[in-house]
């Protein structure tokens, strides 16, 4: 079963990646499994200098979910790239780049050095990280200021391909999602967490130190399944689908939702064997329900609505 | 830290909501340090998503077991008690930063315990006395009914119980005791609630020690930063309670 | 232990009352359980002429939630009033009503026929039902729209409060609440259903026949808390909170967040009883937690911000 | 229809991912029809929030159980398929519209069943030959590992096992069959897939019959709208299949 997969400045061995944050930089995850198995890897958000994120607790268990507020703590680009880039770069795996900041000359600047110093195979623009004061959600909820960080980090990324990660918490997603393909972004990623909040009884006050948290896991993926369902409709460029990912069942979902690829986030928490297992399971999954590829697969839940509007 | 499928192979409640469960498995116990914990897989995947980590309380090297006692204080911890003999769990182990043992050179060492951060204490207090290392213990309890192990730690030296109530032993706090017996000792040893370690590192400032500390964990192996407290050096940093942790030098860390 | 709740319009017995929609009109559940224990019953939504809703599926269960798209069925105002309501009426539980409608003067006909024939003891206003073509979501996603509805319904409603349904598929929950409170809305109830899809494998279609559907149940209760915990800061009106509550300590949840009084939607599907079990443990909870009345509990998850802040 | 927690007092696997399950409560056969279901909570909170609806296959007045047959097909089932005996479920009963067999005049009975729509039909033929009713029975299975309760049935009466693959009985579908045998009889009562069901309906569209459809369900008492069928009377109106189905007169309403 070919699971290769070809997106825009990657050409993939198979569609699943580990999703931003929820890895690292791949490190503890190598002393479990492989990572040349995986797709690609997208690593945890760098910004331009360090970040001590949120005060504790940063994460909370809900129903079939959890809600984080790690806040973007990171070492800084810079010994990002020293520190944990030259390590794997020594696995043939793509890497893409998570980049965030508070305003669009940090994301240009970050890009720039990723790009320059790195040599990374994408970049997953994130405008759209719902725990932090400063930038990131504001330029995900508003399509003007979205399109305009698109548009100058694609100016500052030369031949490297832009991913642009799409925000849940809008009105519209296809609107954003149109809005950043005109700007120039090569793909979408989607979704990142919901806002969310967990309350403690004994303590009368909310769980995370920041109050609220992103939403992630099994809960959220219907409305993923939704959103990328929507603008896969409308927009052209590649989809690279998350949210709620647990099996090569729910990738399948992804696929025929028109995701080409996907990425997982929380599952790694509960099994973090969970993507070459998911990997592994993929080809006998697509072959049970009848597909001979994963490009095979991809958009194929629209297919009876153009059965239907062509009736 | 390697994933797991153990045996539960023994389930006993030895205090008030207070379960002693050994896990089992082929290779279980290599590599293990007093002070690491085990990373469990409660449930199913929408009934509980996260895992919870509990210290290792014990490790028998014959059979390949590890002990762990946990208090049933949530849903996680409900679930897990649920388990009956010859069903298994899923787990990664041994994970994070135990006490660096092997490294310090002491011949008396104080062990201070708090409800559910005794535990740890034990595998601790039985490495150091088969070192030859004199080990005196205090473990704090909130009531009689909350007490364990208290013959297990008398095996390994003398041992105090305090309860916050008083019902069995002296009455009081743990450091309420440190001040009673006025020990000496190298290095003391603590785990329990923040509010007890603050109250025993500022008691033994003075003091060479190691505490163990707690913290609400995502993936557990150092990857997610959800488990991070700020490093005291004046550097704004963190440190991770998963993998530089859960055991810190007493100063290093800011407790809050 | 006090369990009272007085709300405009409504003096309730106690706080708990089933959600729109998921318990119908009573009917079924009075076979099973003394509607008079309940805090207040609102109804499933009435529009102004019988509606057929949507093609079947119509439901899907995922992890910790359901979607669903029954799209308004209804038999129409008129018949509401005759076949249900009287019958209703025979309990001693104030009603809210539930309106919908795909125009300004459909709502404001149906509010003025259930506050004029039927003497109900509140209107719910549906702006925000995502499962019809028309109405009710563009009215739930736009706060002109919202509050341009809202301002005739209570014109028409006489001296019968008017509370307002908030969509939860929006970025910005406060601007909305603040939008429909200026325009005169007595009342919050939030939240409605998050838009969400699942596709078939087998099939390679969405589940439901209307593609998409409203997502409620545990899986959305971190959204609902997060939204009332933000509206509670802004708005001076009461809150009706819902969203995946299961349980009494739920209920304490969403009474620290903010909500005055709750709704129970998708929880009456898992288990027909859980509105009275519920009540009957709601004294013990707010015991156990040190409240002694419901109304000492309402919005004390956020104290500790005020003793922060004023520190 | 009540509310009831059952003891599960059988379980056994009689075909192919088909299980046979026996639940026991005091006054939980009280005032079943054939065609009724049992609306079952097979699992906690968030693994299934939804019920699932599964015939009343037999009923044992003395013993005062009910028995069901359902296939493995997802998680609900595969969930329902673990309980073991002793165990307890929480289910309501009796729901929806059975057959209405007491206003019916007739002697001669002939009953359709396909696959997981063969179990109510069991109970309806044991009643209407109680009341000295002939029952005929065709049963169609995909394959001969799928086969369940046809000695069951014969004991009622005539019964023909037809499979689609023909590696057991006839081959092919129940409307071959029924086109074969060329039989005579009052009423027909016919359970199973939508497909075969529009197959039967059409080809007895001259006979009298009932027919018994699935939809999935919600609330399954009739309070949410969820599980309607649209009706044959050209109103555009909807019976909804939990309330008053799963029971239909065969023209009642529309298939599809
Ligand atoms: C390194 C380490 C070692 C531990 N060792 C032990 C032990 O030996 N025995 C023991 O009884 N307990 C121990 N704990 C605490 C134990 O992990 C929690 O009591 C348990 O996770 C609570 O889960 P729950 O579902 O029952 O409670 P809930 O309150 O329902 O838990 C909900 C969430 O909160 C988290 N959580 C709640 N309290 C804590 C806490 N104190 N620390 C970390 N996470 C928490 C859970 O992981 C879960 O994500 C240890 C914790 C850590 C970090
Ligand atoms: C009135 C009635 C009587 C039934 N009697 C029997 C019986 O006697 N034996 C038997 O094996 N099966 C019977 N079924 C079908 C049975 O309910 C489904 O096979 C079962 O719900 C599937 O659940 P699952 O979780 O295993 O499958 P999944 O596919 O994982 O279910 C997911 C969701 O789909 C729903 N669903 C899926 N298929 C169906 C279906 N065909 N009908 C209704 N809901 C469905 C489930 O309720 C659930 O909400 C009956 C259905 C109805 C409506
Ligand atoms: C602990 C945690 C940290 C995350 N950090 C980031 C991040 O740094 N950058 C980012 O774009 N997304 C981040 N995310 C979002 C995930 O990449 C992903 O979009 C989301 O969790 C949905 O996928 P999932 O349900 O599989 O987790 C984080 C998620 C979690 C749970
Ligand atoms: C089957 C179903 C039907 C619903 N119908 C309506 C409706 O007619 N009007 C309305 O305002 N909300 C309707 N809702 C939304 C609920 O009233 C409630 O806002 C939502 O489900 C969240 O609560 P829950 O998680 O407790 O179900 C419906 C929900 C469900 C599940
Ligand atoms: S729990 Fe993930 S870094 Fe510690
Ligand atoms: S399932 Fe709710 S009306 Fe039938």
């Amino acid at each position: 079963m070919n699971l290769q997969t070809r997106l825009p400045g990657l050409d993939l061995k198979n569609p699943v990646m580990p999703a931003s944050g929820c890895f690292g930089f791949g490190r503890e995850f190598s002393e479990l499994f492989d990572l040349n198995q995986l797709g690609a890897i997208i690593i945890k958000a760098a910004t331009k200098e360090e970040r001590y994120g949120n005060l504790t607790p940063r994460v909370a268990e809900t129903s079939s979910g959890m809600l984080n507020a790690i806040g973007l703590q990171n070492p800084g680009v810079e010994r990002i790239i020293d520190e944990e880039l030259s390590n794997l770069r020594s696995y043939d795996v793509p890497v893409i780049a998570n980049v965030a900041g508070s305003t669009v000359s940090e994301y240009i600047e970050v890009t720039k050095v990723l790009t320059s110093k790195a040599k990374v195979d994408a970049i997953e623009l994130n405008i759209s990280c719902p725990n932090v004061k400063q930038g990131g959600i504001q330029f995900g909820t508003n399509p003007e200021l979205a399109s305009e960080v698109t548009y100058h980090v694609k100016q500052a990324s030369g031949n490297v391909p832009v991913y642009v990660k799409l925000s849940p918490n809008v009105a519209d997603i296809v609107g954003m999602a149109k809005a950043v393909e005109n700007a120039g972004a090569d793909g979408l990623t989607m979704i990142n967490t919901l806002t969310g909040m967990q309350i403690s009884l004994e303590n009368r006050t909310p769980v995370l130190a920041n109050k609220t948290g992103g939403l992630s896991g099994p809960a959220i993926k219907p409305i993923a399944i939704r959103m990328i369902y929507d603008v896969y409709q409308h927009v052209s460029v590649p989809i690279i689908g998350m949210g709620g990912i647990m099996t090569a069942e729910d990738v399948l979902e992804f696929l025929l939702a028109g995701a080409n690829a996907v990425a997982i986030g929380t599952a790694n928490f509960h099994n973090p064997t969970v993507c070459p297992e998911v990997i592994q399971a993929l080809p006998h999954v697509l072959n049970k329900y009848g597909f001979s590829s994963v490009e095979d697969a991809v958009g194929k839940g629209h297919e009876h609505e153009t059965n239907l509007s062509r009736a | 830290m390697k994933k797991k499928i153990v045996e539960v192979t023994k389930v006993e409640t030895i205090a008030q909501d207070t379960i002693e469960m050994t896990l089992a498995a082929p290779g279980i116990t290599t590599g293990i340090q007093p002070g690491q914990f085990v990373h469990i897989n409660v449930g199913s995947n929408s009934s509980h998503l996260l895992r919870r980590p509990i210290s290792i309380a014990d490790v028998d090297l014959m059979e390949q077991t590890v002990t762990i006692i946990f208090k049933v204080v949530g849903s996680g911890t409900a679930q897990l008690g649920q388990y009956k003999v010859g069903e298994r769990l899923e787990v990664l182990l041994p994970c994070g930063t135990g006490y660096p043992i092997d490294s310090i050179n002491m011949s008396k060492a104080l062990l201070i315990g708090g409800g559910i951060g005794v535990p740890p204490l034990y595998y601790l207090g039985k490495k150091l006395a088969d070192q030859g290392i004199e080990v005196i213990s205090i473990l704090g309890f909130q009531s009689s009914s909350n007490v364990f192990y208290e013959s297990k730690f008398n095996q390994l030296g003398d041992c105090h119980v305090v309860t916050d109530d008083g019902t069995y032993g002296y009455k009081g706090y743990v450091t309420d005791v440190v001040d009673q017996l006025s020990l000496k000792y190298d290095y003391y040893f603590s785990c329990g609630p923040t509010g007890m370690l603050q109250a025993v590192t500022n008691k033994l400032a003075y003091q060479d020690g190691y505490i163990s500390i707690e913290q609400r964990m995502g993936c557990g192996i150092g990857a997610c930063y959800a488990c991070v407290v700020p490093t005291n050096d004046g550097t704004n940093g963190f440190k991770k309670i998963c993998k530089d942790g859960p055991v810190f030098r007493a100063n290093e860390v800011v407790l809050r």
